[in-house]
């Protein structure tokens, strides 16, 4: 069989959806007799683009202009590109103030007389520059989900992005529901699920880190948050960790 | 009648143990009462009202592989020997929702994931004291609360009543604990289910209703009300390829009517487009049915989804202007 | 001729970087490192957000040592708020620490060091070549995600990890599962750090710059910097004195201590601190090569380590217990603790549980400084050599740093 | 269980009709021995069925788009839009697939004896519609007029052009085309104009009180085109339409499918109109 052919990058990013992938262990050995990682430079070297990719999967948001570079240049060289994790999906962590001016940013970490990283823009997801062929959202992504992407890739086909949320597989797991049982601020209604409803399982209330499902019912949720004591926009803010497109 | 004294439930269940793997429900240290495998020494708990997932759980699990894929050899059902398992503390309304699923997944051409389980399956059904959020004796339901043995619950003990064979042998091996006794039992619940209605014509959903867009309105898509539900079993279909490159999986995965993508063909155009025009699609599957379960009403009146819904919503009222109250 | 070539990007570390070197007359003269990784100003990020939120979001500036940043932040916020955790709670902590240890140090010498060594591109070479390592090298890193698992909820950003406790405390079941892994892995380890030491040199002889380490705690953490010229900093006035500064060229602030001197922090620095008599003489050696060896050598203590700590919480009965409850207070808190690539600091200000000042150091950003002058130090070393073999070469000194740009920009 | 359990299949032939859409032809590997009857799924009637497996990347519903042959071939053609039907595209000859059915009710041919019938296909509803066609033309003389009303995008849209001109040449049929641009080569097609198919319908005469129409196209068209059949006299009975959902089983399970208190699956894909009348999303 024909091996896939891939380059993996990350952008701005905590390099955790790479990392979840080098997390494969068990997986990896066989992996590699289905994938070519052409150009992976956390992992492999030389870190030369070259030639094309049946896929580039690329972690991250933008905020730098060689990133835009690199982007254009991944999008331009390979049949798929597939946006993975929160930040490529939605912006992620990075973007927590881009309803903030960037310079005033840029100098309350680095001071008024420097010009250390002069050129960063506000953190936008892949798809406000380029076409994005799919999508795998997660801060990081499940295991399962990078698998399964490769795999699918091999035979040509794109994952489905899960449209229901969090809450779908926090009950079919038969956990406690932290927000009518516990008054938790719990953002699993209005988040994606596909993590398998990790923190709610464990007691730890949904951060929103997998992005917004589609339709959400955002004054809904508010109305009932604010029952359990919560204010809009403590609501909010929570929500705008990880997508800053959540407006109530 | 055979009636067993409380006190011996104890040993009842260490009886029932050695016929096969006993579960029943158990309140959780996390607060949730779940059927679960009953560890010895410990008690069922009996009294509880609902648990938060059906026995549905064990027939149609959550997300299960039902077919493999070998280059050589194709698809193939991977059909395991499923142990002999007793559940333990099935109210009515939860037989009822066993038989639900019986008429759609047995029938001419079993599936057969189903089927096996199933068929390893002893119903042990208990009465119980419905509380605000059921809607058992609300809604009749020609469905029948089939069991192999039903307790009957009174102040100091238990009235069994036998159901089928299976029920008839297994009351054989319980007779130790069981005596004769003359007993006036009040109403069996179970009789709230086996009536039948009439299905009042499409029209009758009116789509005017402004009941409709509260609904909708309030709902915020969580799918706890599917999940819970007894006789909830749309599911989705997904296939992966394995890492040797050639082998594959299919599974099925729980679905929600109340999901945009569940109506969803190709190029994203959805048949029920908006939350409102789910909630009818919902509210006809489950009051009128379709397929194998055409004019069956599949409430069962089990409550969970009231109870579980974070937005608090209730079909109640509204089924009862559609329905016409039939209490 | 004379001019600057990057390497095109530096591979087999994480973030993005590059090395320049100056060329005059075909020869290579010097070596600029460039961190032009895109920072996410994590500082700024942090400001305004409540209590509860600034460990969350903290854990996001690194993967690899995402759990090392989490409970750095978590401590730092608790101090603040004077909440005190239960003595269970420290010692999963420390558990899930250990358990990022052994992850990161198995990454680092197996994929990204030991292809280095034995001439691969990589894991996929050594999936070729070595096999055997490579496999030896992901059943390590698996025990040490399992750790980070188990105790965090997940290996990467560990959201179990909670303000004042954890979230669902570990089964004693599972924790025997580890421990017996941790067992049957321990006896390997000695052939690791003998196959390790026995590796051929693979670059010139760099010497080491001045060591410096988190001390005063368990093993990883502590409230103080020791110098190995017997300087000690409290935390409270190590940010001070770490001295953190913008330099053109970069995007990661650079720490000249004192305003002048240079420290190196990582596997290295902390044998040489805190355990000299205890490992061969080469891994503390004086040489910046050893750091390879130092690196196994600490995947050995970690695995002894969390095999320690998971028979602590056994004996003394794991159990079930809310995290301590916390109320929006006023203050300052600052953590010390020692990441798989060197100390790291996180120090946070609270005005009725609203952070008002975040001050985040990382290990990365304070090699800065020594990874520029080794690699002055190399290009003398390698006088007369050609471009492509001091291209290599320098590639090599980073990693000996294990750099995490991503943590060093933040 | 054999209706959940796809039989395999290999792919015989393979012929691109348009850049995004290819007719395939497959066979059963259970070879029938002579004599014996078809394999289930390569019998059937037009406007069932299957659902067809790629290993390792899922299973969609395809029309059978020819009529049973007695080598058990199946023609099914596919257009590539998605997550399975684009993988298709590099499919060849040999490949593997695997198939099950057939399912659905299908056309009601026997109701359509000694009557004229009005075939209406929009776009890739020619598929099951050239099924349907093909299986009247093999016994001519069982109906009355027959007439086909299709339209496309464009011309180069138009499916299985070349074999219904020669249909209309050699067959007694009569076949009106149309596409919504008028394109460079549309001079070249006899009897095609560029029209939306519901403007097709003024040219033909029908006698409604003889005629039933057997429909499949896009969603959208169906309104319009039911709107004007009632308008020419069509009772809803004799409205024919193939519905398209959303089927994960294929054996009333799954829910997906469902229309009113009809599942697609088992109660259609084909329902007459006075079926979907008044059923809330029937028809868009
Ligand atoms: C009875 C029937 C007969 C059909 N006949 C043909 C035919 O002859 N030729 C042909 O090319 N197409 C036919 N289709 C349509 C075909 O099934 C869809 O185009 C196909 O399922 C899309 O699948 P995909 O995986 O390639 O696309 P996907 O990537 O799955 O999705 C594309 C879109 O299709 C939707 N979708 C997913 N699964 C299904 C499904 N099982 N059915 C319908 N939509 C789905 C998705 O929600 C999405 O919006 C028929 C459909 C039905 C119901
Ligand atoms: S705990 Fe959170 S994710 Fe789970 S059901 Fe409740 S609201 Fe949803
Ligand atoms: S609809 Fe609600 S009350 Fe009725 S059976 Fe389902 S979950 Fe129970
Ligand atoms: S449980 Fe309530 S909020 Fe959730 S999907 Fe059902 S009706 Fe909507």
């Amino acid at each position: 069989m024909k091996r896939l052919r891939v380059a993996i990058t990350g952008l701005t990013s905590c390099s955790g959806c790479q990392l979840a992938l080098l997390n494969c262990e068990a997986e990896l050995p066989q992996l590699l007799e289905l994938v070519d990682f052409r150009f992976f430079p956390m992992a492999c070297s030389p870190a030369t683009l070259e030639s094309d990719y049946d896929a580039a999967l690329v972690e991250g948001c933008l905020s730098m202009p060689h990133e835009q570079e690199l982007l254009l240049s991944l999008r331009k060289r390979s049949r798929y590109l597939v946006a993975v994790g929160t930040c490529a999906a939605w912006g992620g962590v990075a973007a927590l103030k881009n309803d903030q001016d960037r310079e005033q940013l840029r100098q309350q970490v680095y001071g008024t007389d420097s010009t250390a990283a002069l050129e960063t823009f506000s953190p936008l997801p892949l798809n406000a520059v380029v076409q994005v062929d799919a999508t795998v959202t997660g801060c990081p992504p499940e295991k399962e989900e990078l698998i399964g992407l490769l795999t699918g890739l091999l035979k040509g086909s794109l994952p489905t992005l899960i449209s229901y949320p969090v809450c779908t597989e926090c009950r079919m797991k038969e956990t406690l529901c932290l927000l009518t049982e516990r008054s938790a601020l719990c953002l699993g209604p209005l988040t994606l699920g596909g993590c398998g409803a990790l923190c709610p399982a464990l007691g730890v209330p949904c951060e929103g880190c997998r992005g917004p499902v589609p339709e959400a019912n955002l004054a809904e949720a508010m109305e009932i948050y604010l029952q359990k004591g919560y204010a809009q926009e403590a609501a909010c803010e929570r929500l705008r960790r990880f997508c800053p497109g959540w407006r109530a | 009648m055979r009636y067993m004294e409380i006190s011996k439930l104890q040993r009842l269940l260490d009886l029932l143990r050695q016929q096969g793997e006993l579960h029943s429900p158990v309140l959780g240290d996390d607060g949730v009462t779940r059927f679960e495998l009953l560890p010895p020494g410990k008690l069922p708990d009996l009294a509880a009202i609902r648990t938060q997932l059906p026995p549905k759980k064990y027939l149609l699990h959550p997300q299960e592989t039902i077919l493999t894929y070998q280059a050589d050899a194709g698809y193939r059902v991977p059909l395991a020997t499923v142990p002999a398992m007793i559940l333990f503390g099935l109210h009515p309304c939860d037989l009822a929702g066993i038989s639900y699923l019986d008429r759609i997944f047995l029938g001419d051409e079993p599936d057969q994931l189903y089927l096996s389980r199933r068929a390893a399956l002893t119903l042990i059904g208990v009465s119980c004291t419905p509380d605000e959020f059921c809607s058992c004796r609300l809604y009749p339901s020609p469905l029948e609360a089939w069991y192999d043995l039903f307790f009957q619950q009174s102040v100091d003990g238990i009235a069994v009543s036998i159901g089928s064979p299976r029920g008839a042998e297994l009351m054989k091996i319980l007779d130790d604990v069981m005596e004769e006794r003359e007993l006036l039992l009040p109403e069996d619940t179970r009789c709230f289910f086996g009536r039948k209605i009439p299905l009042p014509p499409e029209s009758e959903l009116d789509q005017g209703l402004p009941e409709w867009q509260v609904l909708a309105g309030h709902c915020i898509g969580c799918g706890a009300c599917s999940v819970c539900c007894p006789t909830c079993s749309c599911f989705d279909v997904l296939e992966f390829g394995g890492l040797d490159g050639s082998s594959a999986e299919r599974l099925r995965r729980w679905d929600n009517c109340l999901f945009r993508s569940h109506a969803e063909v190709a190029g994203g155009m959805s048949f029920q487009k908006d939350r409102a025009q789910r909630f009818r699609y919902r509210y006809r599957h489950k009051y009128r049915g379709f397929g194998q379960v055409k004019g069956v009403p599949g409430c069962t009146g089990c409550g969970r989804c009231r109870a579980f819904c974070p937005a608090g919503l209730d079909l109640r009222a509204l089924a009862g202007k559609l329905e016409g109250d039939a209490s | 001729m004379s001019g600057s070539r990057k390497i095109d990007i530096l591979t087999r570390v994480e973030g993005h970087g590059t090395v320049e070197l100056l060329r005059e007359g075909g020869k290579v003269t010097g070596a600029r490192l460039n961190l032009f990784e895109s920072p996410r100003f994590f500082e700024a990020l942090l400001v305004g957000r409540r209590y509860d939120e600034v460990a969350e979001i903290a854990c996001r500036i690194c993967s690899i040592c995402s759990t090392a940043h989490k409970v750095a932040a978590l401590q730092a916020v608790e101090q603040a708020l004077k909440l005190q955790v239960s003595r269970q709670t420290g010692l999963l902590r420390e558990l899930a620490v250990q358990g990022g240890q052994i992850e990161s140090h198995a990454l680092q010498i197996f994929c990204l060091s030991l292809p280095d060594y034995l001439g691969t591109s990589g894991f996929s070479g050594l999936a070729a070549a070595f096999p055997k390592e490579l496999n030896q090298g992901l059943r390590l890193k698996a025990l040490g995600n399992m750790i980070q698992e188990t105790v965090g909820g997940r290996a990467i950003h560990p959201f179990n990890l909670m303000l004042g406790g954890v979230g669902k405390v570990p089964q004693a079941e599972r924790l025997r599962l580890i421990h017996g892994q941790l067992e049957a892995l321990h006896d390997e380890l000695a052939g690791v750090v003998g196959f390790v030491s026995g590796l051929p040199e693979s670059l010139p002889p760099v010497s080491a710059l001045p060591f410096l380490a988190a001390s005063g705690g368990p093993p990883l953490f502590g409230d103080r910097l020791t110098a190995s010229g017997g300087e000690t900093v409290m935390a409270t006035s190590a940010a001070a004195w770490l001295h953190e500064r913008v330099e053109p060229g970069s995007n990661a602030k650079v720490s000249r201590f004192d305003g002048k001197k240079t420290f190196m922090v990582g596997p290295l620095a902390r044998l040489k601190l805190s355990m000299p008599d205890q490992t061969s003489e080469r891994a503390t050696g004086a040489l910046l090569s050893s750091s390879l060896l130092a690196r196994a050598v600490e995947l050995q203590q970690a695995l002894d380590r969390a095999g320690i700590l998971i028979s602590c919480l056994l004996d003394e009965g794991v159990g079930q217990e809310p995290p301590v409850a916390a109320t929006p207070a006023s203050g300052v808190g600052t953590a010390l603790m020692e990441a798989p690539r060197g100390t790291l600091l996180h120090s946070y200000v609270f005005d009725k549980g609203i952070c008002t000042a975040a001050d985040i150091i990382t290990p990365t950003a304070i090699n800065q400084a020594a990874m520029e002058i080794s690699l002055q130090k190399l290009i003398l070393l390698m006088n007369s050599a050609g471009y492509e073999e001091v291209r290599s070469s320098c590639e090599r000194l980073i990693r000996c740093f294990d750099p995490c740009i991503s943590c060093a920009v933040h | 269980m054999k209706a959940g359990l796809p039989t395999s299949a290999t792919i015989t032939s393979v012929r691109k009709l348009t850049s995004d859409t290819t007719l395939f032809a497959l066979r059963c590997d259970d070879p029938a021995a002579a004599g014996a009857p078809l394999p289930a799924v390569a019998s059937f009637l037009p406007g069932q069925f299957l659902e067809l497996s790629l290993p390792g990347i899922g299973e969609v519903p395809i029309s059978y788009c020819g009529i049973p042959s007695s080598d058990g071939t199946i023609e099914l053609c596919i257009r590539h839009v998605g997550h399975v039907t684009i993988p298709l595209q590099n499919a060849k000859p040999g490949d593997a697939v695997g198939l099950r059915g057939p399912f659905g009710l299908g056309f009601p041919l026997k109701s359509y004896e000694n009557q004229d019938l009005l075939l209406i296909a929009g776009g890739l509803g020619m598929a099951p519609l050239r099924s349907l066609l093909l299986a009247l033309l093999v016994e001519r003389g069982q109906w009355g007029e027959l007439t086909l009303l299709y339209g496309a995008r464009e011309p180069g849209a138009l499916l299985f052009l070349d074999e219904l001109l020669y249909m209309s040449q050699s067959s007694d049929i009569r076949i009106y085309l149309a596409v919504d641009r008028r394109g460079s080569c549309l001079e070249g097609i006899p009897h095609c104009r560029a029209a939306l198919l519901p403007a097709l319908l003024d040219q033909v005469m029908l006698q409604p009180e003889r005629t039933h129409a057997a429909l499949c196209g896009p969603p959208i068209v169906y309104t319009p085109l039911v709107e004007r059949l009632n308008q020419l006299g069509l009772a809803d009975e004799r409205i024919h339409l193939s519905l398209e959902r959303r089927m994960k089983c294929g054996q009333g399970r799954c829910g997906h499918c469902a229309v009113g208190t009809y599942l697609c699956c088992t109660d259609g894909p084909v329902f007459n109109y006075a079926m979907l009348k008044g059923i809330e999303g029937a028809l868009v």
